[in-house]
């Protein structure tokens, strides 16, 4: 397993009381990911707990995509993955953050 | 997208199939994700863990009825019961004796112990069979929802056992040993495990139907299984579960003998359909749930 | 010029070493038909060291008895043999290289036995002649590697040795006509002597002797593919194929390459393409083995014509019970034919859609991996523009309109779309900056490297990012970018100049989903026609009949 | 030590009336100045259908007769060897875990109708087998020489793709994988372990006198510091 913490500094939340939500399955191919709100409101801290370790740069390279394109602040993403590719990653990431923003 | 088709029930993760059963956003979870109670053995052993360690448990609502609810992730360990997702079932059924709900409902998706922690698996699972008779005996009833992918086996098919309905889509499996296992002991001849067909024939949802084992059988779609139990709530919510006693008991003993007696050479579920009046055995796995259904009521 | 009269020119040279071999051979044999037990010191008896011998094996159908048969025999006299045929897919077949009975061979396909394959040419026990599309090698067999004993394969003879291949005629004709019609002996295995034949493919004078098989030929179910596998990418991706360019193009006449990537889109044209209103307007004619997974569109009323290259384990009662979507002879059962379903891929279909492993910054494309000879069978045929093509559609007039801007005279192109996940599992980039194929070709010796699609003959490639159109691009650095654009978080992907791909995007050259007005969230499984195989057998109602190994009830 | 060896040790010489079959055994036999019915299993019996219902029946007997003597319902001693579950394909055809889930039920209602339960394990105890019954009592009880597994280190190996001598090392200070009754007192499903010298006869005259028809074995297993995670998790979920 390989374990990383990213940090990025991002435009504010908007909204308060969202509820975390969990998406996906720690399965292999696959991975979960769980969105929470967080205290510092312009921050996005992203935790990585992977089965697949050495692919940190691609992990970096995608998730800054995914903070840029998503602008979200205030939110803490949890993963733990069994060796998905990133286009699961990114999919599942984009469902997990659809369902933690409609569903407050 | 419109999306008119039913959502299988085999495909769903345990999360999905909780949404999709319960009363629109009823379900209150203990236990949560976010509290990472995760398993500090699969860690220990450099293996993924899952925040919820593959099994979800909460409080819910049925058709109004209200329920406690677990549902087993199959995809996640294959189901396997572990130290802290076995402690998660325990804690639901002794919920269940404090707050009477109509019933406590498991979504079994398991082939039962997992390795990573066995003793404190097996260990856990002769807890939630205990807590299963416990809260029977405390007058709630206890049902089992069987259709995923690994089906209920090991410790969970005896826990499933122990239900007092349990419900099963014709991909659902209920049994003991693998038949994997059984062939890597007792080798291919003994049972081939990759002909699936038969797998099915020996432990899928339409053969323990017919011999009774599965008190329902509906369609690999979860809104089948959220009628039947709808159903059953309303029927159990009726009158007040009485707890087995001796003369019950003896009338199950005395059925399970009988078909130990009957099939005594039996190898193959062909012969319980042939047994439960079918005729045209190579039709029955292809025949719609329906018409299983009405032909073996019929036969009866 | 004079013939010397001592050595008069002999004619008819092929023919009498013919005749004397069926004179040897006759020992063995009751007219044409050959006991079981006598098969080896048949072929002993008419196979000369030195003979071009075709042992009919293709991705389905085997002649498994005849190689099994041939590897009994004496290899002091069936030796330094020149074996040539589509597809080695038998162990046997590397057997009776590992033996020493076969000098050179010459192939398309080795799928199965490819790590083999490699090992036997680094030996040095075996020279490849060349590996081969099937069209090729099937026409190489009619100008120079005409076959002198073939070794075939066939449902069932009658008693005067006519044959019936059934549904899996597939390459029977092509070698029997080349090897009967230039005096070459042609041997049948056949699973079944009857009475009387469902019908006639083979002539019984087309054919030398026939033997009954002590069991029935191996078919493989290859072109079956659980729709419970196909994940949510691949359903992604087939979105943007029918949104982005089978909708874009109304592309009416293709052929799809094996695996999932293509059985997905087969699943998404009930659902998907019939809510965008496609129905009618593509997909109606195509090139194909009878995948299952085509089942819900024939049902649903999109598909007009499938010809087939093979056919596929389970789907005979299905193919029977459709004769207007398939080509079926008076018997009921289906009529395939590798040969003319190639040719007919080539020339008659507008697009070929399939998948790979690798693909390079010029759009080359190849599934060779070093330690591997596989070859490509019939990708190439169908992946590749028909430079002979002289009819007009209106999907090949555009393709051909946005290729050559520049030229004054009309003319179309054929699409070919590679459909990839920019990583596979593991890992595996799909993009790279240099083919496996380089280094297997040195390693292996070869004249060049194995490459199944050339980057020229491209027009699109589709990943889970988007679909870029190559067509459009201007220089070869767009074209570059073009391929970067798409390769997500590869090495390749990841190198891109972000400005010019924004740039490629405005011009629709490169798309991505949200282009096309794709929700990557609505790709989920349950926009599949059947999300498993019981499904199929349902859609066929009842009559598609899966083999064991893919069933759950 | 043969199972009529053991069984003196146990009750006396003369002091049991047990019928020993092939693999089962049952009958009655006195501590101090009671009758307890012993049922149980030897040989590393695998446990099919026949024998569960060979188990079932004579706890049903033993309710049955105790309701109908009207005396105080007697306690139950089950004899533990088993290698597990009957591998085959008739059995899980006829569905095997249903013939467990009624030896459990069996068990259940024995103690709910006041029959004090034991196990002791005299032999093996192996997965299924050993649910069906063993883990069932009020309290379970290990000989020295009892071996106590779900699966050993070289096979869990193999299927967990983690080498054995990593499983053997982390088995060291965990007890929740690797084989032993050791491991399984520590997670508090073993109640004891009684001692080579000990005098069983009074142990087991102990056991039953502490026997609970409680289930708190999470606590046990917290207590002994086996299984930590166990008990508060279930105590969370119970009442969150």
């Amino acid at each position: 397993m390989e374990h990383f913490t990213l940090s990025y500094t991002t435009t504010p939340r908007l909204q308060e009381g969202h509820l975390p939500r969990l998406c996906g399955v720690v399965a292999s191919g696959n991975l979960e990911v769980l969105v929470e709100p967080l205290d510092a409101a312009d921050l996005c801290l992203i935790e990585v707990n992977t089965s697949a370790p050495g692919f940190r740069v691609i992990w970096e390279a995608l998730l800054s995509d995914f903070v840029e394109r998503n602008q979200v602040g205030g939110v803490q993403i949890s993963i733990n993955d069994a060796g998905a590719t990133p286009a699961v990653v990114g999919l599942r990431l984009d469902q997990a953050l659809d369902a933690y923003r409609s569903g407050l | 997208m419109t999306n008119v088709r039913p959502t299988s029930f085999f495909e769903a993760t345990a999360r999905g199939r909780v949404a999709k059963l319960v009363d629109a956003g009823s379900f209150r979870e203990f236990c949560p994700p976010r509290l990472r109670r995760t398993s500090p053995h699969l860690a220990r052993l450099n293996a993924p863990v899952a925040f919820d360690d593959g099994v979800a448990v909460g409080s819910a609502t049925l058709e109004g009825y209200k329920i406690l609810i677990a549902a087993q992730e199959g995809k996640f360990n294959g189901g396997a019961v572990g130290e802290v997702h076995g402690a998660k079932l325990v804690g639901l059924l002794d919920r269940g004796i404090r707050e009477r709900p109509a019933a406590v409902l498991l979504l079994v998706d398991s082939g039962g112990v997992r390795l990573h922690e066995a003793n404190a698996g097996l260990i856990a699972i002769s807890e939630i069979m205990r807590g299963v008779l416990r809260t029977q005996a405390a007058g709630v009833p206890v049902f089992a929802l069987v259709g995923g992918a690994c089906g209920a086996f090991g410790g969970m098919g005896i826990v499933t056992r122990l239900c007092n309905e349990i419900i099963m889509s014709e991909e659902g499996r209920l049994g003991l040993s693998g038949p994997e296992v059984i062939e890597t002991v007792k080798g291919v001849e003994e049972f081939d495990s990759r002909d699936r067909p038969l797998v099915w024939r020996v432990t899928g949802g339409k053969v323990r139907r017919a011999l009774g084992e599965a008190t329902y059988l509906v369609d690999d779609d979860i809104d089948s299984f959220r009628s039947v139990t709808a159903e059953l709530l309303c029927r159990y919510g009726a009158k007040p579960l009485a707890v087995a006693d001796i003369d019950e008991v003896t009338a199950e003993h005395a059925r399970l003998a009988e078909r130990a007696g009957r099939f005594a050479t039996a190898r193959d579920g062909r012969e319980i359909f042939q047994a439960s009046g079918f005729v045209d055995l190579d039709e029955v796995s292809l025949l719609p749930v329906a018409k299983f259904n009405q032909q073996l009521l019929e036969y009866i | 010029m004079n013939q010397s009269s001592e050595n008069p020119v002999m004619w008819d040279a092929l023919s009498r070493n013919s005749t004397a071999r069926l004179e040897r051979g006759a020992a063995f044999a009751r007219g044409r038909e050959v006991a079981t037990e006598d098969i080896t010191r048949l072929l002993e008896a008419v196979i000369e060291p030195g003979d071009r011998v075709c042992i009919e094996g293709n991705n389905q159908k085997q002649a498994d008895f005849l190689s099994r048969s041939l590897l009994k025999t004496d290899p002091s006299r069936v030796r330094d043999l020149h074996l040539l045929q589509s597809v080695l897919a038998l162990p046997e077949h590397l057997d009776i290289i590992e033996r020493g009975q076969v000098s050179r061979i010459d192939f398309s396909f080795s799928g199965p036995q490819a790590g083999r394959l490699a090992a036997l040419v680094e030996q040095g026990r075996i020279t490849i002649g060349a590996i081969h599309t099937y069209l090729e090698l099937f026409s190489r067999y009619f100008i120079d590697l005409t076959p002198r004993v073939a070794l075939i394969a066939a449902q069932a003879a009658d008693r005067e040795g006519n044959l019936y291949t059934g549904p899996n005629t597939e390459d029977t004709p092509a070698i029997v006509e080349a090897t009967a019609f230039k005096s070459g002996i042609v041997i049948a295995q056949v699973n079944e002597v009857v009475d009387k034949l469902p019908r006639v493919d083979i002539p019984a004078d087309w054919v030398s002797y026939f033997v009954k098989a002590p069991t029935p030929h191996h078919i493989e179910p290859l072109f079956t593919r659980d729709p419970a596998h196909i994940t949510e990418i691949q359903i992604l991706m087939a979105m943007i194929a029918i949104k982005g360019l089978y909708a874009e193009y109304g592309i009416t006449r293709l052929n799809h390459g094996i695996g999932f990537d293509t059985a997905a889109i087969e699943l998404l044209l009930p659902t998907y393409a019939a809510e965008l209103g496609l129905k009618g307007k593509i997909c109606t004619h195509w090139a194909l083995n009878p995948h299952p997974t085509l089942i819900p569109a024939i049902e649903a009323g999109f598909v007009k014509s499938v010809h087939s290259f093979g056919s596929e384990v389970g789907m005979e009662r299905y193919i029977s019970a459709r004769p207007d979507i398939f080509f079926v002879g008076n018997d009921g059962s289906m009529r395939s034919n590798r040969a003319f379903s190639q040719a007919a891929g080539h020339y008659a279909c507008d697009l070929f859609i399939g998948s790979t492993l690798q693909i390079d910054l010029e759009g080359n494309s190849s599934t060779a991996t070093k330690g591997r000879i596989s070859g490509f069978g019939g990708a190439p045929n169908m992946g590749s523009d028909a430079r002979g093509r002289r009819h007009a559609s209106p999907a090949w007039l555009r393709a051909g309109r946005e290729g050559s801007r520049n030229r004054a005279m009309p003319r179309g192109r054929k699409l070919v779309a590679q459909i990839v996940e920019t990583n596979r599992e593991q890992m595996q980039p799909a993009f790279v900056e240099r083919l496996d194929a380089w280094e297997l070709a040195e390693s292996a010796g070869m004249e060049l490297p194995p490459v199944m699609i050339y980057g020229d003959d491209i027009t699109h490639i589709i990943t889970e990012e988007g679909i870029s159109n190559l067509l459009l691009c201007e220089t070869a650095e767009e074209r570059e970018q073009a391929i970067r654009g798409v390769a997500g978080y590869t090495a390749v992907g990841m190198g891109r100049d972000r400005r010019m791909v924004e740039n490629l995007r405005d011009r629709g050259i490169v798309r991505y989903p949200e282009d096309l007005g794709i929700n990557k969230r609505d790709a989920n499984r349950d926009l599949l026609a059947a999300r498993n195989i019981k499904d199929l057998v349902h859609a066929s109602g009842g009559l598609y009949s899966p083999p064991r190994q893919f069933r759950n009830w | 030590m043969n199972i009529n060896g053991l069984l003196d040790r146990l009750f006396g010489p003369g002091g049991h009336s047990i019928n020993i079959g092939d693999n089962f055994l049952h009958g009655s036999a006195v501590m101090g100045d009671r009758q307890v019915a012993v049922i149980g299993t030897h040989e590393h019996a695998a446990i099919d259908t026949a024998l569960a219902l060979e188990v079932s029946a004579s706890i049903l007997r033993v309710i049955r007769d105790d309701l109908g003597r009207g005396c105080s319902p007697r306690p139950v001693i089950f004899m533990v060897d088993t290698q597990g579950q009957a591998l085959s394909r008739h059995e899980e055809l006829l569905c095997l875990n249903g013939y467990f889930a009624h030896v459990a039920q069996c068990v259940d209602l024995a103690r709910r109708n006041g029959h004090r339960t034991i196990s002791l394990i005299h032999g093996e105890a192996v997965s299924g087998g050993f649910l069906a019954f063993g883990l069932m009592a009020d309290r379970v009880c290990a000989l020295p020489e009892a071996q106590v597994r779900v699966m050993d280190l070289k096979a869990m190996s193999r299927i967990t793709k983690i080498p054995y001598d990593r499983l053997v090392d982390l088995s060291a200070d965990s007890p929740v994988f690797a084989p032993g009754a050791e491991n399984y007192w520590r997670m508090g499903a073993v109640h004891e372990i009684w001692s080579a010298e000990a005098d069983w006869r009074s142990c087991l005259g102990a056991a039953l006198e502490i026997a609970d028809a409680g289930d708190k074995r999470a606590l046990l297993g917290l207590e002994r510091g086996g299984r930590l995670h166990a008990a508060p998790i279930a105590q969370l979920v119970a009442s969150a």
